[in-house]
């Protein structure tokens, strides 16, 4: 199996800035992500619970993107620049991909 | 009036709304499921704006309708003003006071139920196209806050652009609302006869589930949230509906609207948002704490209004429209 | 007909529908929880089943049941073979024609309630066992399309395997639906007495969430998907309808089926699958887009039966039957 | 008796009960969303306790509901222990029989409303307040497993401890259950008026869906967990609840029930939770097995009381009553 | 707090697959691994959302097995076998466990 | 873009165990977490499915903190005690965060 080298970027954001957060990253090239709701956490603004919650103001999720290292220093100041001054917590590792992509 | 509001105190939905708060405060487990929460607040849209849709099918347009909308925008875009200076007064910081006199310029949909089921109990007559004065009042408060914030604050800048419009304006929770109510509208009483089982005879048991999930949240939020509040901001929560009640009690009594629409009126003055209004603060005034809005708006003036406010708006609306 | 299309284009249900394609269309945020969305189908197939039950508990079996089945299963397995030629013809590629044809052989439960609907408001009488037939109409056309898919091209193999049709065969639509046939077949009138507020009463409300949904899918499909589609093929999921109709009237005048259960039958030779086939496709056909299956039976054919189909069928079936 | 065994059977909630374990033996993927679930279970709990509590507005308070409450306290507690010495000797090792003990001697919601349909079809009257000595028998059961698992063994230690005894009491199952019958008691027939479409009318189906889902986990369960159950632990399943409901007939003739009340309370007896106990046995004995009890539970003593066990005690209950 | 090395595999899947993967983890071994819900996300075939959806062949999820690393590469090549004809991204990243597993 | 050295601890835990363990987070200080359900799984314990689960006894979650990695040897530690008696599995890794958390 051959395996490349990749960055993967994990993002957490409210819902409220979720769609922003997609529309930005389809601007700069179709960034492929994926998100997955959390059911809960705590962070500087205390404890807060998915359940529930009704409105759009409520309510986080993960999102992440596997890319070249690369792109990653161009993504990261995209990204920032959306969520730096709302919850959010941006952080990068190290994965390796199978195949072609 | 006092009969009134312990009849109103022991209906099924607020005693449900209080076991959830007790529930919370006592940390329970209880939940109810996000999925199903979002639902029940979407069926309760719906079932309000079919509702109010087939109304008006049956009664027709009025010259009062546009006028009482017509009110409904002013009181809506004029409110957070006087609720902003009530706020600063009582020490909150600029942007946060923003934020909420966003929330009372606002309407809360659960609250307009609660006090047509008085109304409807108390056999008083009302408009219903009312559903669609509530529906137009939701937003303005947003444009006003957004101004608000902005005056005289570098910080705060760039957010009426199109984009911002576009989602403020159709927004999922006012497009199901006037959707429903266009529904409501175009197939009148044959759609109503067909819809009745689901959208009026559940409704009580809908709302119910609903407010014991409101209960849960804004006990959540009296718990961890009244710490970060002064008295002087809490006792905002409960000045505050008087003041929108009165201002809408005097444009009713302008327009002539009956007691019972007067009532309703009053009580969209009083109520402030807690479903459409708190995504938008998010978005453009990321830096308020939505901690605040919602225990201010959720955990105290919510029960205040339905407890003591809409027995004692109807009491008014009585007089002023008698 | 005019009439009876415009009072089917004014009934709650499509007017949901329409709701839901204008906010997805215009970009709203409006949307229905995934789990919400799935316990509304489950609710319509059980519903849908248990009445079809309970409708056979109470008129027996029949010969011309037995002969409406194998109907159903001709035209089922038959009409991907010309929906296939047609899509290659309209310059669809190979596997995606395949694929597509295997949703126009099936049925869609919704359509079939929709035409249930409008025959009870004509007061035109149908068989209630149609649901079984509705019912063995949704696989064989799967196994048609994976036939198509697999001639003359070694790519697409391996996949008749005992666990695929083990797949098919027990796919959750199916089995919710089939269940609550027998449930409705065993306990007759007396399991209608007690389910009839929950399964029949709150039918029409649940339908418009659950259309409400559907309009939302197939606005996005429509925003996202027409730039894959040529107008052939866009032809196509107007074109079909009509071919698949016209062979079910065949079938029915053949059987001696009466008028409302003509209609029935031609509405399910009419109607694409949009629950159990895609996911059937995608397990067999990886290569094919769904969202070209999607968009045109969801997005174009579905709202053209219920609007223009529908009230055609109909007034087609009373001449073939009267 | 085997007239209402065939007819209890023929139950559409016992057939959709049945269809699940037929999927799910089956393989098929049908299945409920988990927030479905819940909600389900929600509104089974707020259904009960809220029509409980309205019967009790209706009745009032007696001595005889005192004595009941005392006589569900003392089975909830003692049943444990007769269940754990069967288990002892039906080979099951120390921890995993403390555990599973602890869910017979708590109830099932779900055969409690069974037992109330069957008697309710028979015309036989009971007590709405029995509603709340199904509350109680909740709990009592659970600290009796725990001083089992502790008894003689260091490793299981520490565990009623406030924090621990204030998740068990405050349990969500159990605070619904409790606050809507406190809600159904204050607001009496007028709160009953405006929710029977929702909590009564609604309730047969709401309760197909929940039975359905049950179904499907006790099908998973017997699927997954059959082989690490030896037949002489089988058999407990099935022996365990007539010595249940033998004790809880002493007791009821002892107290005077009506042939109803009796029929409930043996019922409770003779069913095992699978709700709020197991949950409560996770946190604390962590190194028993929970599919053992699940499986036990919901894929034998459930079934058995719903055919077999309910109309055996409804016959028991007329001959000790009568 | 004693660690161990071991490569966390996480792959991307549809709905439609993740049964038949599952079994295929089964038949090899009883390999373990969790699965989560996505909400969302974009790839070559374009943006989706997981709301309203009702079908089986709508919905993702990521599967994730942390495994030996010795295991690696012939779990990867199942994997790869499964997913490769559709929709499906694979990674592999290091990570370290505590305790004895 | 300045990137900052952390540790990402991540448990996957029964939902039982969840309100205590969040618990024992704020104890120790306040550690930020996050929470995402997940919907099946297999381990020693066999194939489970979220779907249909009604009681607080079924369900799984996904916590994860991202920390100082000075401070990951206490947590683990804490983390370790709760869980170590059930269902449940701790792993470590490195990531880097963005801006100045
Ligand atoms: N270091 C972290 N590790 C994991 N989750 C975090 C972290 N920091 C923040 N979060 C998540 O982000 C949410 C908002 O964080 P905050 O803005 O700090 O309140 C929290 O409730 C957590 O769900
Ligand atoms: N590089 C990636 N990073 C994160 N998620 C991805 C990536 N590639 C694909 N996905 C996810 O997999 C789905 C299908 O991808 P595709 O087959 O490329 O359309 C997308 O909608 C995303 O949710
Ligand atoms: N190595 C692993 N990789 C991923 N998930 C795991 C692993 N081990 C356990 N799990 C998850 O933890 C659950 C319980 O594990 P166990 O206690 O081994 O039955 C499983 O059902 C999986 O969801
Ligand atoms: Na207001
Ligand atoms: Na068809
Ligand atoms: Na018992």
């Amino acid at each position: 199996m051959q395996l490349f080298a990749r960055k993967r970027i994990e993002i957490l954001i409210e819902r409220a800035l979720l769609k922003r957060l997609a529309d930005e990253l389809d601007r700069i090239g179709e960034i492929p992500y994926s998100v997955a709701p959390l059911a809960g956490g705590r962070g500087r603004a205390g404890r807060w619970e998915a359940d529930g919650q009704v409105g759009k103001a409520a309510g986080m999720f993960v999102l992440w993107c596997i890319v070249d290292a690369a792109r990653t220093d161009d993504l990261l100041k995209v990204l920032f620049a959306i969520v730096a001054r709302q919850v959010g917590l941006i952080s990068v590792s190290d994965v390796q991909v199978c195949g072609q992509t | 009036m006092l009969a009134l509001a312990v009849q109103n105190l022991a209906s099924p939905s607020v005693l449900f709304f209080s076991m959830g708060i007790g529930a919370s405060l006592g940390r329970s487990d209880l939940s109810v499921p996000e999925a199903i929460a979002r639902f029940l607040s979407l069926y309760l849209l719906i079932s309000i704006g079919f509702r109010g849709g087939a109304e008006v099918a049956h009664q027709g347009l009025t010259l009062a309708l546009v006028l009482t909308i017509v009110a409904g925008i002013v009181l809506s875009a004029g409110l957070p003003f006087i609720a902003y200076v009530m706020l600063r007064g009582a020490g909150l910081d600029h942007v946060n006071a923003a934020a909420v006199a966003g929330h009372y310029g606002s309407i809360s949909a659960v609250t307009f139920v609660a006090v047509t089921g008085v109304l409807t109990q108390l056999a008083l007559p009302y408009d219903g196209h009312m559903i669609a004065v509530a529906a137009v009042m939701e937003t303005p408060a947003i444009f006003s806050a957004l101004l608000i914030a902005r005056s005289g604050h570098q910080g705060v800048k760039g957010q009426f652009s199109g984009d911002f419009l576009r989602e403020i304006a159709l927004n999922g929770s006012i497009v199901a609302l006037l959707g429903a109510f266009a529904v409501g509208w175009i197939t009148g009483e044959r759609g109503m006869a067909s819809l009745k089982p689901f959208l009026l005879d559940a409704f009580p048991g809908f709302l119910c589930v609903f407010l014991l999930d409101m209960g849960l949240i804004a006990g959540r939020g009296l718990r961890d949230g009244w710490r970060s509040l002064s008295i002087a901001v809490a006792g905002f929560a409960w000045g505050m509906p008087l003041i929108g009640a009165a201002f809408a009690a005097l444009f009713a009594w302008l327009i002539g609207l009956s007691a019972g629409s007067t009532a309703i009126l009053m009580t969209l003055g009083a109520s402030a948002s807690y479903i459409a209004v708190p995504a938008a603060m998010r978005l453009a005034l990321p830096a308020a704490n939505p901690a605040i809005a919602l225990t201010l708006s959720l955990g105290l003036t919510f029960p205040f209004n339905l407890i003591v406010g809409i027995p004692f708006y109807i009491a008014v609306a009585q007089m002023v429209a008698g």
